[in-house]
C-alpha cells in the first residue's frame, strides 16, 4: 500500500488525507486537506475557490439594475437577502424611499427565505451526523416555501424579487392567507422536529463540547450571525442596527447558552438556527397582521446613476452579515462591489479550531458553521 | 455516588430521547406522501400547475414585436439578438432575427418588464435539454417580415401563453425523438 | 439433513460409492438451496428498506418495476452484475478480488444453522450458536482486507474501524447469548426454541427482568455487528465516503451489499430464535407440530414473520437515528454494555438459583415481565398517535396538484414535447 | 459612540496623521498613509475606548488614474456599537503593505483575497497564496487593465461560438 504517510521525527508521524472537493459533507465543491493521526486531527486546511463565478468582476460591466439578477447567484439559499443588500446600498447612495408596503414584503419575503435557508442548514447537520430524516422532512417544508415564493415572485431559487426601491411584485391577501396556513403548519413541525432529532442524546453527544469557538475568537475570526450568536455574542442586526421594517417588530434573538456543553460548541450553533425558526415565524406573522396598503416600488427610473461615492451596506441573512460595499463613480456601472459574506469568514476559522478534533467532528463543524461553497467563492 | 447516577442518566435519556425518535418516523407511515410522480404519472402536465407568475422559458411574439430592441438593451447578459433592416423602397422596418439564447438567459425578467409591447414573455416551459448548447439560440423570426405598428389605445391580441415556444421546442430540440415516439404510440393506440 | 440423507440412502438401498455421491450431491442442492433463499432475503430487504425509507420520509420509493416494485431488486441485481468490475490500478488484485467472497460467505454460511422451522434447518449443530457467532466473524476478515487492499485512505480507515468495532461488539454479543444459554441450558438452535413457548409469556425476552435487559443488549450489540446505523462507522457515507467499499463496483459491490442485508435477517433471525419463541405456535406443544405439515407451514410462517418484525426494526431505525463517533461507539461498548451484559449474566445465574425452572413463581415472573413489556408498547402507541395528530395533517395549498394521482401510461410522456402533450391538448380541446 | 464623537476621538488620538474625507462622499473615511498603517490600525483596534475589535471588511480597489490601489478596512465594535472606515493608498507598481493578520485574525483571508483578486502583497502574511483563482493563473482580475488569458491550460476560458 503506497499511503502518504510523512515522517516527522520519531514519534510523529501523520497521514494526508484530501476530503473534497467531491465529498458527500463538504457541501458544494470545496476541499479540505487534512493532517491526520488516525482519526485524530492535526490540522484540516481548507481550499476554495472552485466555485469562483468572479461575480465582483461581471458587477464592472453591468448596469445597477442589470445587476440584481447576479446577486441571487451570490448565495443559492438566500437570494433575497443578497437582493436586499445590493438594493439597500443603492437606494442609501442615491436617496431613494422605499415604500412601507414594499419594507414589509421584503421582510415576508426575506424570512421565508430564512426559514428555507435553515431548513437546509439544520438538515444538512443532521444528515452529517448521519440521520437522514430530519433532512428530507426539512426539505419537504422548504418546497413548500418555495412554491411559496414562486407563487409571489415567479422563481423558485434565484427570486430577483428585492428591487432598486422596492418590490418586483405585489402580493394579493390570498398569497398572505396561505403564508399564514403554512406557518400554522410549520410551527407543528418544528415541534415534531425537536422530538426527532434536535434533542436525541447521540445527536447532543456528538456536538455538545465539540470545536468550541470563544467570543473573542468568533469576533476576532469575523464569524457572522447564528455562528456569532451561538458564541454567546448578543448581536443580531435586525435588532441592533435596524434597516426596513425590522424596528416596528417585537421579537427575541437566540444566543448559545451552552444548553448541553460549553457556549460556542456545536451544539449551540445548531440549536441557535433551531431557535430562530420560531422567531422567523413570530415576524411573518406580525408583517402579515399589520401590513399597509400602497406602493411596492418608489419612483426609480430604469437607468440608475448614483453620484459619486461609495457605501456599505448590510443585512441579516441567513448566514448572518451578508455586506456589499459599493464604489459609484458616477456612471450607470459600477466601479467596484465587494461581497462581504458569512460563509468566507467562517471557513477562515475552521483551520484555527481544528486541531484535535476527529474526522467526524469536522463533519459536524464544517456543517454546523454552515459552509456554503459559492458564498465563499463569490 | 454522582457519576453513577449520570451513568444511569445517560442510559435513560438516550432510550427516551432515541424511542421518542423512533415514535415521530413511525406516525409517518401513516401519513400521505407529498410526490410527485413527475413526469409520468400527474393528471396534468406539470407546466400547467405552475402559478400565474412563473418564470420560464422567453417566448417572442413575432405578430407584436416592434424591433425597437429595449429587451436587448436591458438584457445584464445580452443574451437577446435583433436584427432589424430597413426597407429601401418601402420605407418599412423589416424583423430579419430575433434570436434568444436560452443557454445563456438567467430567467431574470428585465425584458419582459422593459417591453412596452408584450412582445416577450415568460411562458411556463421549464424542460429545455438538448444534446448540442448552440441549439439553445432559438430564432422566433420565422419569416423576416414588417414589424408590427401597434395602434395606441389598443389592447394587443395574446396568444395562449407557451403556445409559441412550445412549437420551437417540438420542432427544434428533438425532431427525431419526437417522430419516432408520435408514429409508434399512435400505430399502437389505432 | 442426515435424516434425509438416510431416508434416501435407505429407501434405494445404495451403499459404499454411490451413497457418498448422493450424500455429496444433497450437500451441494442444500447448500444451494440455503444460499438461494438468503439471497431472495436479502434482495427483498433492500426493497423493504427503501419503501420503508420512502414511507417515513414523506416519499413513495420505488414502485415502478413489477407491482409495488416488487422485482426492483432483481433489475437491481441484473444491473450491478452487468457493471464493468473494476479493480483499481495501485490496489493489490489479490486480496482486492477476494475480499468480498469473505463477507458473502461469512455471512451466508451462517444461514445453515438457522431453523427456519421445526424440521426446516439445513444442519442443527448442537453447537449452532456458537458456530453462528463464529462463522459470522469471518466477515471482519473481509471487511478489513477490503479496506486495506483497495489503496484507498478512506477505504483504509472503514476497514480499520470495521475491525475495531466488530471485534469489540463481538463481547456483548457472546455474554448476551450466555445468558440465554444458561437459562436454556443448551447451544442447538432447536434445542433452545424447544425449551420456549409459543405464547409471549413463555418467551425467553419475558422470562424475567434480566433477560429483558439482555434482548436490549444484544440487539444494540448486534446492530453494531452488522454495521447498521446509528453504528455505521466503517460506511458513514458522510466521513468516510462509503468506507470499506468505495473502490468496489458491479457484482462485488453487490456482495458486500446482500451480505449487508442478509446480516440484518441473520441477527433478527437469532433474536426471535433466542428471544421470541421462534417457530413455536400458540397453544401448540412441539410434538403436535412435528405430526403435521399444516402446522410445519405455520410454523415456518411465525418464524418469518417474527424475523420480518425486527428487520423492520432495524430498518425503522437506521431512518431515525444519527451516528455516533468512534470514541463514542468504543465507550458505548466497553463502559456500558460489557458491564451491563456482566450484570444481566448474574442476575440470570442467581435467579436461576432462587426460582427454579418449573415452579409457579417462576411463571408468576413471567407474566409480570410481559405486563411490563406490554405497557411499554401501550406508551410507544399513545406517543405515535400523539406525533400523528399534532403535525400529521399533511399541508395542501394547491399550488401544484400534489396527491393529484395521474393513471400511468408507458407509452407517453418520456418528453414532456411528446404525445403525451399533444394528447393531453386534444383532449382539453374536445372538452 | 455617536460617529462624530468616534471621529473628534480618533482625531484627538491620532493627531495629524489622517486624513479625513469629505463628508458629501458617502460614509465618512480616514485615509492613512500606507507606512502609518499598521500601527494606526493596532492603536484603533487596542484601545479602549475604541476597541474597534471587528474587521468587517477588508478590500481593495484599484484606481488606474492615480496610479495607486485604495485598501478600505471597515472596522466595528460590538459593544460600543460604532464603525470606522480606514483607507490607505499604495502604488500599483509595488503592491506591498504590512498585513493586519496579527491585529484581526478575520484579515488572513481577506487579504489572500486582496493578495489573489488584485495584486497586493503583505509583509508578514503566515499563508500568503492564491485563494480564489487557481494557483498558475496569470493576472488579477480585479485590476481594471485585467486581460483574462485565452486559454488556461489548453481550455479556452470563452465558451466557442
Amino acid at each position: 500500500m503506497t499511503t502518504v504517510i510523512r515522517e516527522l521525527g520519531d514519534e510523529q508521524r501523520e497521514l494526508v488525507l484530501n476530503m473534497g472537493p467531491h465529498h458527500p459533507s463538504t457541501h458544494g465543491v470545496l476541499r479540505f486537506v487534512l493532517h491526520t493521526d488516525g482519526e485524530v486531527m492535526r490540522k484540516a486546511v481548507p481550499e476554495i475557490g472552485y466555485l469562483h463565478r468572479g461575480l465582483e468582476k461581471i458587477a464592472e460591466s453591468t448596469t445597477y439594475p442589470g445587476y440584481v439578477p447576479y446577486t441571487d447567484r451570490v448565495n443559492y439559499l438566500e437570494a433575497m437577502f443578497a437582493n436586499e443588500a445590493f438594493s439597500k446600498a443603492i437606494e442609501s447612495l442615491s436617496d431613494i424611499e422605499v415604500p412601507e408596503r414594499a419594507q414589509y414584503l421584503r421582510a415576508i419575503a426575506g424570512e421565508l427565505n430564512r426559514i428555507a435557508s435553515h431548513n437546509i442548514t439544520i438538515g444538512c447537520i443532521t444528515m452529517d451526523l448521519g440521520a437522514i430524516t430530519p433532512f428530507v422532512h426539512l426539505l419537504r417544508e422548504r418546497e413548500t416555501i418555495n412554491d411559496l415564493i414562486e407563487a409571489l415572485c415567479g422563481q423558485r431559487v434565484t427570486h430577483h424579487y428585492v428591487r432598486i426601491g422596492g418590490v418586483a411584485y405585489d402580493a394579493d391577501d390570498n398569497w398572505l392567507k396561505q403564508v399564514e396556513k403554512f406557518l400554522n403548519h410549520f410551527e407543528a413541525i418544528i415541534e415534531e422536529l425537536d422530538n426527532l432529532i434536535v434533542y436525541n442524546e447521540i445527536l447532543v453527544k456528538r456536538m455538545a463540547d465539540v470545536a468550541v469557538i470563544t467570543a473573542d475568537d468568533a469576533v476576532g475570526f469575523g464569524l457572522v450571525g447564528p455562528n456569532l450568536r451561538a458564541s454567546g455574542v448578543d448581536w443580531d442586526l435586525r435588532r441592533d442596527m435596524p434597516y426596513g421594517i425590522y424596528p416596528k417588530l417585537d421579537f427575541d434573538v437566540p444566543i448559545g447558552a451552552g444548553e448541553k456543553g460549553t457556549v460556542g460548541d456545536c451544539f449551540d450553533r445548531f440549536v441557535v438556527r433551531v431557535r430562530e425558526l420560531k422567531q422567523s415565524c413570530r415576524i411573518i406573522r406580525q408583517c402579515i397582521n399589520n401590513i399597509p396598503d400602497g406602493d411596492i416600488i418608489g419612483n426609480v427610473s430604469r437607468k440608475i446613476k448614483p453620484p459619486k461615492g461609495e457605501v456599505y451596506s448590510c443585512v441579516e441573512g441567513a448566514r448572518g452579515e451578508l455586506g456589499v460595499y459599493v464604489v459609484s463613480d458616477g456612471t450607470e456601472k459600477p466601479y467596484r462591489v465587494k461581497w462581504r459574506s458569512g460563509s468566507f469568514s467562517a471557513m477562515s476559522i475552521i483551520e484555527h479550531i481544528s486541531e484535535g478534533l476527529m474526522i467526524a467532528d469536522l463533519v459536524a463543524v464544517i456543517a454546523t458553521l454552515d459552509v456554503i461553497a459559492p458564498e465563499t467563492d463569490r | 455516588m454522582g457519576q453513577l447516577a449520570e451513568y444511569f442518566n445517560a442510559i435513560g435519556r438516550t432510550i427516551l430521547t432515541c424511542s421518542d425518535g423512533l415514535a415521530v418516523t413511525f406516525s409517518h407511515l401513516f401519513r400521505k406522501p407529498i410526490t410527485i410522480q413527475y413526469p409520468d404519472r400527474t393528471a396534468k402536465p406539470l407546466t400547467e400547475m405552475l402559478p400565474e407568475r412563473s418564470r420560464g422559458i422567453l417566448e417572442m411574439d413575432q405578430e407584436l414585436c416592434t424591433g425597437c430592441s429595449l429587451c436587448s438593451k436591458q438584457c445584464p447578459i445580452n443574451c437577446i439578438t435583433i436584427d432589424v433592416q430597413k426597407n429601401a423602397e418601402t420605407k418599412e422596418r423589416i424583423l430579419n432575427k430575433f434570436v434568444i439564447d436560452i443557454g445563456k438567459c438567467m430567467f431574470c425578467g428585465l425584458c419582459v418588464e422593459a417591453c412596452k409591447f408584450s412582445a416577450i414573455r415568460h411562458s411556463k416551459e421549464f424542460e429545455g435539454t438538448v444534446s448540442d448548447v448552440n441549439r439553445l439560440k432559438i430564432n422566433f423570426v420565422e419569416q423576416p417580415a414588417p414589424v408590427a405598428k401597434p395602434k395606441k389605445g389598443e389592447d394587443p391580441v395574446l396568444k395562449p401563453v407557451g403556445s409559441i415556444i412550445r412549437k420551437y421546442l417540438a420542432d427544434q430540440w428533438a425532431p427525431a425523438a419526437n417522430k419516432s415516439s408520435d408514429t409508434n404510440s399512435g400505430g399502437k393506440s389505432e | 439433513m442426515n435424516a434425509l440423507a438416510d431416508f434416501i440412502i435407505n429407501s434405494l438401498g445404495l451403499s459404499g460409492l454411490s451413497a457418498e455421491l448422493v450424500m455429496l450431491l444433497l450437500v451441494v442442492a442444500v447448500a444451494a438451496a440455503v444460499f438461494g433463499i438468503g439471497m431472495t432475503i436479502s434482495g427483498l430487504l433492500t426493497l423493504a428498506e427503501r419503501r420503508v425509507a420512502g414511507r417515513i420520509q414523506s416519499r413513495i420509493g420505488p414502485n415502478r418495476v413489477g407491482p409495488f416494485g416488487l422485482l426492483q431488486w432483481l433489475v437491481d441485481g441484473l444491473k450491478l452484475i452487468m457493471k464493468e468490475d473494476v479493480v483499481p490500478h495501485d490496489a493489490d488484485p489479490h486480496m482486492f478480488r477476494m475480499a468480498p467472497y469473505l463477507v458473502v460467505v461469512g455471512v451466508f454460511a451462517a444461514f445453515a444453522s438457522l431453523p427456519f422451522g421445526q424440521l426446516l434447518i439445513a444442519s442443527d449443530l448442537n453447537v449452532g450458536i456458537l458456530y453462528l457467532l463464529a462463522i459470522t466473524s469471518l466477515v471482519t476478515v473481509g471487511v478489513l482486507m477490503s479496506g486495506w487492499a483497495s489503496n484507498n485512505k478512506w477505504s483504509m480507515i472503514g476497514g480499520i474501524r470495521a475491525a475495531a468495532q466488530i471485534v469489540s461488539y463481538e463481547i456483548p454479543t457472546a455474554l448476551s447469548v450466555a445468558s440465554i444459554i444458561l437459562i436454556s441450558g443448551t447451544l442447538s438452535m432447536q434445542g433452545i426454541i424447544n425449551e420456549q413457548g409459543g405464547w409471549p409469556w413463555q418467551w425467553y425476552i419475558f422470562y424475567n427482568p434480566f433477560t429483558f435487559a439482555v434482548f436490549f443488549l444484544y440487539f444494540t450489540a448486534a446492530l453494531a455487528e452488522g454495521n447498521r446505523i446509528p453504528f455505521d462507522l466503517p460506511e458513514a457515507e458522510s466521513e468516510l465516503v462509503s468506507g470499506y467499499n468505495t473502490e468496489y463496483s458491479g457484482m462485488r459491490f453487490a456482495g458486500f451489499f446482500l451480505a449487508e442485508f442478509a446480516n440484518i435477517y441473520l441477527m433478527s433471525a437469532i433474536a426471535t430464535t433466542l428471544f421470541f419463541g421462534g417457530w413455536q405456535i400458540p397453544g401448540v406443544t412441539p410434538e403436535q407440530q412435528a405430526g403435521s405439515l399444516v402446522l410445519q407451514i405455520t410454523g415456518m410462517v411465525v418464524f418469518m414473520s417474527k424475523s420480518a418484525v425486527g428487520c423492520f426494526v432495524v430498518i425503522w431505525i437506521r431512518w431515525t437515528l444519527p451516528r455516533l463517533r468512534i470514541d463514542q461507539l468504543m465507550s458505548l461498548c466497553y463502559k456500558y454494555l460489557i458491564p451491563l451484559s456482566f450484570v444481566c449474566l448474574g442476575g440470570n445465574a442467581i435467579y436461576l438459583l432462587i426460582f427454579p425452572k418449573p415452579s409457579s413463581a417462576n411463571t408468576l415472573v413471567h407474566m409480570i415481565t410481559t405486563l411490563f413489556g406490554g405497557v411499554l408498547i401501550v406508551i410507544f402507541v399513545t406517543r405515535v398517535m400523539y406525533h400523528h395528530r399534532i403535525s400529521g395533517v399533511s399541508l395542501d395549498l394547491n399550488f401544484l396538484a400534489r396527491g393529484e394521482k395521474g393513471k400511468y401510461n408507458p407509452e407517453t410522456q418520456v418528453r414532456a414535447y411528446g404525445s403525451f402533450r399533444k394528447k393531453y391538448e386534444k383532449k382539453q380541446g374536445a372538452k | 459612540m455617536t460617529s462624530e464623537a468616534l471621529i473628534d476621538y480618533v482625531k484627538g488620538l491620532l493627531g495629524d496623521k489622517t486624513k479625513w474625507a469629505d463628508p458629501e462622499a458617502g460614509d465618512n473615511f480616514l485615509t492613512v498613509a500606507s507606512e502609518d498603517w499598521k500601527n494606526i490600525c493596532q492603536t484603533l483596534a487596542t484601545d479602549k475606548k475604541c476597541s474597534l475589535t471587528y474587521l468587517r471588511n477588508f478590500t481593495g480597489t484599484d484606481y488606474p488614474e492615480d496610479d495607486e490601489i485604495e485598501l478600505t478596512a471597515h472596522t466595528f465594535s460590538y459593544s460600543e456599537k460604532h464603525g470606522l472606515i480606514i483607507k490607505t493608498r499604495i502604488s500599483r507598481e509595488a503592491a506591498v503593505c504590512d498585513t493586519l493578520s496579527k491585529i484581526w485574525p478575520a484579515a488572513i483571508w481577506y487579504e489572500r483575497e486582496i493578495f489573489d483578486l488584485l495584486g497586493v502583497s503583505f509583509n508578514n502574511h503566515p499563508d500568503l497564496r492564491r485563494i480564489l483563482m487557481p494557483e498558475d493563473w496569470v493576472g488579477h482580475p480585479l485590476r481594471k487593465d485585467y486581460k483574462q488569458q485565452e486559454t488556461y491550460r489548453g481550455i479556452p476560458t470563452t465558451r466557442p461560438a
